[in-house]
């Protein structure tokens, strides 16, 4: 496989007049968690969002530069495979209204694949609860597992873990990790620690540029640039 | 501004309203008299009481609907110094003295465009009561007659019930408007509909129909050949006071009754 | 050293779920105490227990006691809006009223029944200056306070709240969303101030309280694991977790 | 000086829940004096034959209003029939296609709708829907299809505007949740944002049944009146709203009664539609 | 055999565009009708002068009036009432069995249909108050009518101010009743505002209950006691008994002209609140 999962050149985005990221050169390796940090509004949502092309969901986006999926122009790939390709969980879980089951078929169903053999089996009469019902660490594993029926080869992570305590969050890091083997893992995260605890590639990102990029080890140990270092100190943030 | 100012200033203005309310009440030396009652009286009081207040200045005439009976009630609970109705008294308000200010006619009327008319009265009664349904067994096309009555409780329809239907009813098909004015529209506007509206009212917009070849006119309502009439009266509580016998005098006075007439009523002058 | 706030097995719980569990600590006077800890630890909750703030959330319960200056405060004859003048608190997201920048500061002495314009006028200067943000908008106090920038916005809540002449001040992780430069000024404004003032520090940067901080308290799922000076704290810790917490092993 | 701002507050308070209590206290004079007017007469005839009566004659002693409560519940089935698929749509449209523009020019276009007095669309259904009619389907006009036609629009703002309440306050995460699954706008919509707002909308549906079956003045400019139970759509009809306003002007007595005992059943029907949209449908979205 | 998702898609935005331009197109109808149909019949001396000859000849001044007097006094009792309601129920008391009642009450007022309105009106005020067809009447009919309105607005405007607004004018030490006051009710005006122009409007278009209450007689009210003719009214009766066609689309063209201007304006001022905290 390819050593890039995805990748950017020259990337620029602006809301309206905000030009929110600014000229970002970013690659995520396969099968290893990469990490986004940097303080609230620094932009690392919002590029984590140009990869399945959530911002086309919001107005008055303007977006220059190439995205590459697997070194496939974003804007060659249909956006509705790209979305099957390139999963996403979001910050707050959100589990549709309905019951764990039909969250779960969810996603085979708006695929067309109700026929695939097994999926019945996958699901159990125990899954007929409403999932709103679920405590919120659930609620975001049954985001992970509702996304994983669709068989997605990147996951991005928004913040997951912003909602849960400590214990759920060592969980869900935990799953992360177990998730590698077979997923290409881009998380974002405004707690460092967990960047440092989790990933094995970390981008710091400050005021919509992309500071630094690098191993994780390296650039928690001896960052290159003051600002990253001014960041990782607790200097502000 | 802030609430607390408008929690000040509201019953601050209502005051002023009402002071200002107050001292309309008694406007200097004009006089108010209040005529209610029915509608199909009102517009033609409506008329009178606007020449009048023209050479009387300093009376106004306020003048209500609200129908015969409302107007009736009225004047027994002396809200009001004058009731209209269109309709005879019943027994129970027989003590209050009636003026009969002139005579209206109840003309049947059709659509410009219809052929029809001529019709007697058992036809009429037959239409109304939804035994005839159709303008083919009156010699016109293949199409439902879409009859018009006027709702119940109303004057109009109370003396057309005396006069026309005489004990039969009126059919549950039958389309029913709360007004005159509102039964015309309904006739000028569909080619297959039927109604009976008070004489005063036809014009151009409608046809009325000759009723046993007796066309509805002040001349055939003088001789007495065309049956079709009811009296429109005022009514009072008692004797009438000064202000209004004045309204009054005017009314059956020759100028009054002429406006009437221009109006198609039937009045004492002609 | 005089202690200013103490609370004394101070037990709350929402509905079912229990917050603060029996927690018992002492703020000493004008010293700038950090507390610390991952989410959910119960910190922004004890703070708000301090200045009753904790009114307004429903179905609250509170066991034990909590006091200043050696008075209870949860005392139903205390009157929460005449402790607040007492306990001023900055929250983590700057929120000016939808006013000018004097107006803002002056909303607290107004509401004292200052009327005075100069009385008025040398308070908000006052308050403006310890805030260290005098320099910034003394030319423009008419101006709608939304319009200052996120760091001028913060500091414009720290100075609304000194307006108020309070012996206390609650910050509850007041730099969270600024950037270095006014973080730094920030921090500069509050080692001024602990002269004056008693200050407690919420932040869940371990670095900041590290910087800033006298005493150091670590909180950890609605218990008071560890308290101490900060010196203390961070290089011995005579606990695992907090040594865990400060070396970011998780939280 | 403390003890002055508690004693303010107090005040204050207790001044506020006097105002809180007016709305009560005129929902209790409205019941009361409709009631009082309107039962008497139903202890006299007996509810039997007021409710399932056939004959409406109120001056010989017929007080029948089952024909008007058919009509009544006709018109707004035939109105929502008409105002429910488009106002819906216009809903769905709004709130998840229509680009920011387009939607501050549609969205207060359609509220517009709503302000537009009664009359004027009873005017302009008599003029326009009414002639129609009864030029290409026949009859006199005056119908059960003109006023569903008319009522159907009148509808359109209420259930667009509830709908659309509903659809936006369907979580953002939901949408993106699901688009981030792979699914076309249309599937969003379809499997997951109108079942999510499933009870807003029929409430929607409701309220707009509760505003046809009160709608007064234009009913009676193109319903025609009659009193019978209309056997196609091209017959007039007349609604409760219709018997009390053509009649009230005139009638005394038992006649009055009459119109009262109508407005009670009218009463009746409108605060079990209200029950339903308010109490057992918001509370649902409330879980 | 499954269709591509992808072209229902495009189907469905397809169709649901036509709709909604076409509901639109219905109310652009009606307002072009009644403008062409009215606007020569509408002029300086129309709006100015009086009726004659029940309408058919003259201006429509005495209706404007009436208008005007019924909207304005009912909006002046209305607000206060409304705004302490919500106030009440948003600031004062969290959701009880109490706040529950006043709801249904307040629900239960917004779906009386008018013509309910107009037989209380007529009973309790007309009749047994003995104010007869009156303004007063009118007015304090109107006033329950809209009440519901002005609070269920208000309470979304006070609703719409964000919390925290309100925690940090406590933490500055400031008692409920000033905080209200002095941050939340500033804060919530437009909205409130909103409600009052909607309500304004609700009272110039009402017939039903106006007519049974306020009475139709053609002249000026100059006391609280006097009957007057709304324009909605005087605009059903010129239509309705086809007194005029012509004097009726010129009344239909200031009537609609009115609640066109009252809308754009709440709706204007909507904008410039959300503009504002956004």
């Amino acid at each position: 496989m390819d050593r890039f999962a995805l990748k950017t050149n020259r990337l620029n985005l602006y809301y309206g007049d905000f030009h929110a990221l600014k000229n970002v050169d970013f690659q995520v390796h396969s099968n290893a968690i990469t990490a986004l940090i940097g303080p609230s509004g620094c932009g690392k949502s919002t590029l984590l969002r140009c990869f399945n092309r959530m911002n086309d969901l919001l107005e008055e986006v303007r977006i220059e530069g190439d995205i590459y999926v697997h070194d496939e122009r974003l804007e060659d790939i249909d956006i509705i495979n790209l979305r099957k390709k390139v999963g996403m969980v979001f910050q707050r879980p959100n589990p549709f209204p309905f019951t764990v089951y039909e969250n779960m078929v969810y996603g085979l169903k708006v695929h067309g694949m109700g026929h695939r053999r097994g999926w019945r089996e996958i699901v159990d009469r125990w899954l007929h609860t409403p999932a709103l019902e679920l405590s919120e660490e659930i609620k975001q594993r049954l985001c992970v597992a509702r996304l994983l029926t669709v068989e997605p080869e990147i996951i991005l992570l928004d913040e997951p873990c912003s909602a849960l305590d400590p214990i759920a969050t060592m969980r869900i890091e935990e799953l992360m990790i177990e998730l590698k083997e077979r997923y290409t893992i881009l998380i974002v995260t405004h707690n460092m620690q967990q960047a440092a605890r989790v990933s094995d590639y970390t981008g710091f990102m400050l005021l919509g540029d992309l500071v630094e990029f690098g191993e994780t080890s390296q650039i928690f140990t001896s960052p290159q640039d003051e600002r990253t270092e001014g960041y990782i100190t607790g200097r502000y943030g | 501004m802030s609430f607390r100012h408008w929690v000040i200033l509201l019953p601050l203005i209502a005051a002023l309203i009402s002071c200002s309310a107050a001292s309309n009440d008694k406007p200097g030396k004009k006089h108010t008299i209040t005529i209610a009652g029915s509608t199909s009286v009102m517009p033609f009081t409506e008329k009178l009481a606007e020449h009048f207040m023209v050479d009387h200045k300093n009376f106004i005439v306020d003048v209500q609907g609200g129908g015969s009976t409302a107007g009736i009630q009225a004047v027994i609970n002396n809200t009001v110094e004058l009731g209209m109705s269109s309709r005879p008294l019943k027994n129970e308000e027989k003590r209050l003295n009636t003026i009969t200010i002139c005579y209206d006619g109840i003309a049947v009327v059709v659509h410009p465009d219809n052929p029809v008319g001529d019709l007697d009265l058992d036809r009429i009664r037959q239409i109304f009561s939804g035994r005839i349904s159709n303008w083919r067994e009156l010699g016109w096309v293949d199409r439902r007659i879409d009859a018009v009555s006027r709702e119940e409780g109303s004057g109009t329809r109370g003396a057309f019930e005396d006069l026309v239907m005489k004990g039969n009813e009126i059919d549950d098909g039958t389309m029913v408007q709360d007004s005159n004015g509102s039964v015309k529209e309904v006739v000028a506007t569909d080619p297959y509909a039927i109604g009976y509206i008070s004489m005063g009212l036809v014009d151009k917009k409608v046809k009325p129909v000759a009723i046993a070849h007796v066309s509805p006119s002040i001349k055939t309502i003088k001789s007495g050949r065309y049956k079709l009439v009811r009296p429109f009266l005022y009514v009072t509580n008692g004797e009438l006071d000064t202000k209004s016998r004045r309204f009054v005098d005017y009314v059956l006075s020759k100028e009054g009754q002429q406006i009437l007439r221009n109006e198609g009523l039937v009045g004492f002058y002609d | 050293m005089d202690t200013k706030i103490a609370t004394d097995r101070l037990r709350l719980s929402f509905g079912e779920t229990e917050v603060l569990k029996t927690i018992s600590i002492k703020v000493h006077k004008n010293t700038i105490t950090g507390f610390m800890g991952p989410s959910g630890s119960g910190k922004s909750t004890l703070i708000s227990v301090i200045n009753r703030m904790i009114d307004f959330e429903n179905n609250v319960r509170i066991e034990g006691d909590a006091t200043i200056d050696g008075t209870s405060i949860l005392d139903g004859s205390i009157n929460p809006i005449e402790l607040r003048r007492r306990v001023g608190t900055v929250f983590a997201v700057p929120i000016p009223l939808p006013r000018s920048i004097f107006e803002n500061v002056a909303y607290g002495p107004r509401l004292k029944g200052t009327s005075d314009r100069t009385t008025l006028h040398h308070i908000v200067e006052d308050s403006l200056k310890k805030a260290f943000l005098w320099d910034e908008v003394k030319d423009r106090l008419g101006t709608s306070a939304l319009k200052l920038s996120g760091g001028q916005q913060q500091r414009l809540c720290l100075a609304r709240t000194l307006a108020l002449k309070p012996e206390i001040i609650l910050l509850d992780e007041p730099c969270s969303g600024l950037d270095p430069i006014s973080t730094a000024k920030i921090e500069d404004a509050l080692s001024e101030l602990k002269s004056e003032y008693t200050i407690i520090l919420v932040s869940n940067n371990t670095k900041q309280i590290a910087r800033i901080s006298d005493f150091s308290a670590f909180f950890y799922l609605g218990e008071l694991i560890e308290y101490d000076t900060t010196e203390k704290v961070f290089t011995a810790p005579s606990e695992t977790k907090t040594e865990d917490y400060i070396q970011g092993k998780f939280g | 000086m403390i003890d002055r701002t508690v004693l303010k507050e107090h005040l204050v308070k207790w001044v506020l829940v006097a105002f809180a209590l007016s709305s009560l206290l005129f929902l209790f004079l409205i019941f009361i004096f409709i009631l009082a007017e309107g039962l008497p007469l139903f202890l006299k005839v007996g509810l039997n034959k007021i409710i399932f009566g056939m004959k409406w004659a109120p001056t010989k002693g017929h007080f029948g209003i089952f024909p008007m409560i058919i009509s009544s519940f006709l018109v707004t089935i035939g109105a929502l029939i008409i105002g429910a698929p488009l106002g819906l749509s216009c809903a769905i449209y709004l709130s998840e296609y229509a680009g920011k523009r387009t939607r501050m020019l549609l969205k207060p276009a359609i509220e517009l709708l709503a302000g537009i007095p009664s009359v004027v669309f009873g005017f302009l259904g008599v003029i326009y829907i009414v002639p129609l009619v009864r030029n290409y389907l026949g009859g006199s006009g005056f119908s059960l299809i003109s006023t569903c036609l008319v009522l159907g629009v009148m509808i359109l703002p209420t259930i667009i505007s509830i709908s659309f309440d509903a659809l936006v306050s369907v979580p953002r995460t939901y949408r993106e949740g699901s688009a981030a699954m792979g699914a076309t706008k249309w599937q969003t919509i379809y499997k997951v944002i109108i079942p999510s707002a499933k009870s807003g909308i029929l409430a929607s549906f409701i309220l707009g049944m509760g505003r046809a079956i009160g709608e007064t003045m234009a009913v009676i400019m193109i319903a025609g009146n009659a009193l019978k139970i209309p056997t196609g759509i091209l017959d007039p009809l007349r609604t409760l709203t219709g018997n009390i306003a053509l009649e009230l002007a005139y009638a005394t007595g038992d006649h009055r009664l009459g119109l009262f005992s109508t407005g009670v059943v009218l009463m009746v029907i409108i605060m079990i539609l209200n029950y339903i949209a308010n109490f057992g449908i918001k509370r649902k979205i409330a879980k | 055999m499954r269709i591509n998702p992808r072209y229902i898609n495009r189907l469905v935005r397809m169709g649901l565009n036509v709709q909604a331009y076409f509901t639109v197109g219905i109310l652009i109808i009606i307002v072009a009708i009644i403008f062409f149909k009215g606007f020569p019949h509408t002029n300086f001396a129309f709006i100015f002068s009086f009726p004659e000859d029940m309408g058919r000849e003259g201006g429509i001044f005495p209706s404007i009036v009436g208008t005007i007097q019924l909207a304005l006094l009912s909006i002046l009792l209305a607000t206060p009432l409304g705004l302490g309601t919500a106030i009440f129920l948003t600031e004062y008391t969290k959701e009880s069995l109490f706040t529950k009642f006043i709801r249904f009450g307040v629900e239960s007022l917004a779906g009386i249909p008018s013509i309910l309105y107009g037989l209380f009106g007529f009973i309790f005020f007309v009749i047994k108050l003995k104010m007869g067809w009156s303004l007063l009447a009118g007015v304090l009919t109107m006033t329950i009518m809209i009440l519901p309105t002005i609070i269920r607005t208000s309470e979304e405007a006070i609703r719409a101010v964000p919390r925290q607004l309100r925690i940090v004018s406590y933490s500055l030490s400031a008692s409920k009743w000033e905080t209200i006051k002095k941050v939340v009710i500033p804060a919530a005006i437009p909205g409130i505002l909103t409600g009052i122009m909607l309500s304004i409007g609700r009272a110039v278009g009402e017939t039903a209950a106006i007519i049974f209450t306020m009475g139709s007689s053609l002249r000026l009210p100059l006391s609280l006691m006097d009957s007057g003719r709304t324009m909605a009214v005087h605009f059903y009766i010129l239509a309705r008994e086809g007194i005029s066609m012509e004097k009726a689309y010129g009344t239909a063209v200031v009537l609609v002209l009115s609640i066109l201007l009252i809308n754009i304006l709440a709706y204007y001022i909507m904008n410039k609140a959300i503009a504002r905290y956004s």
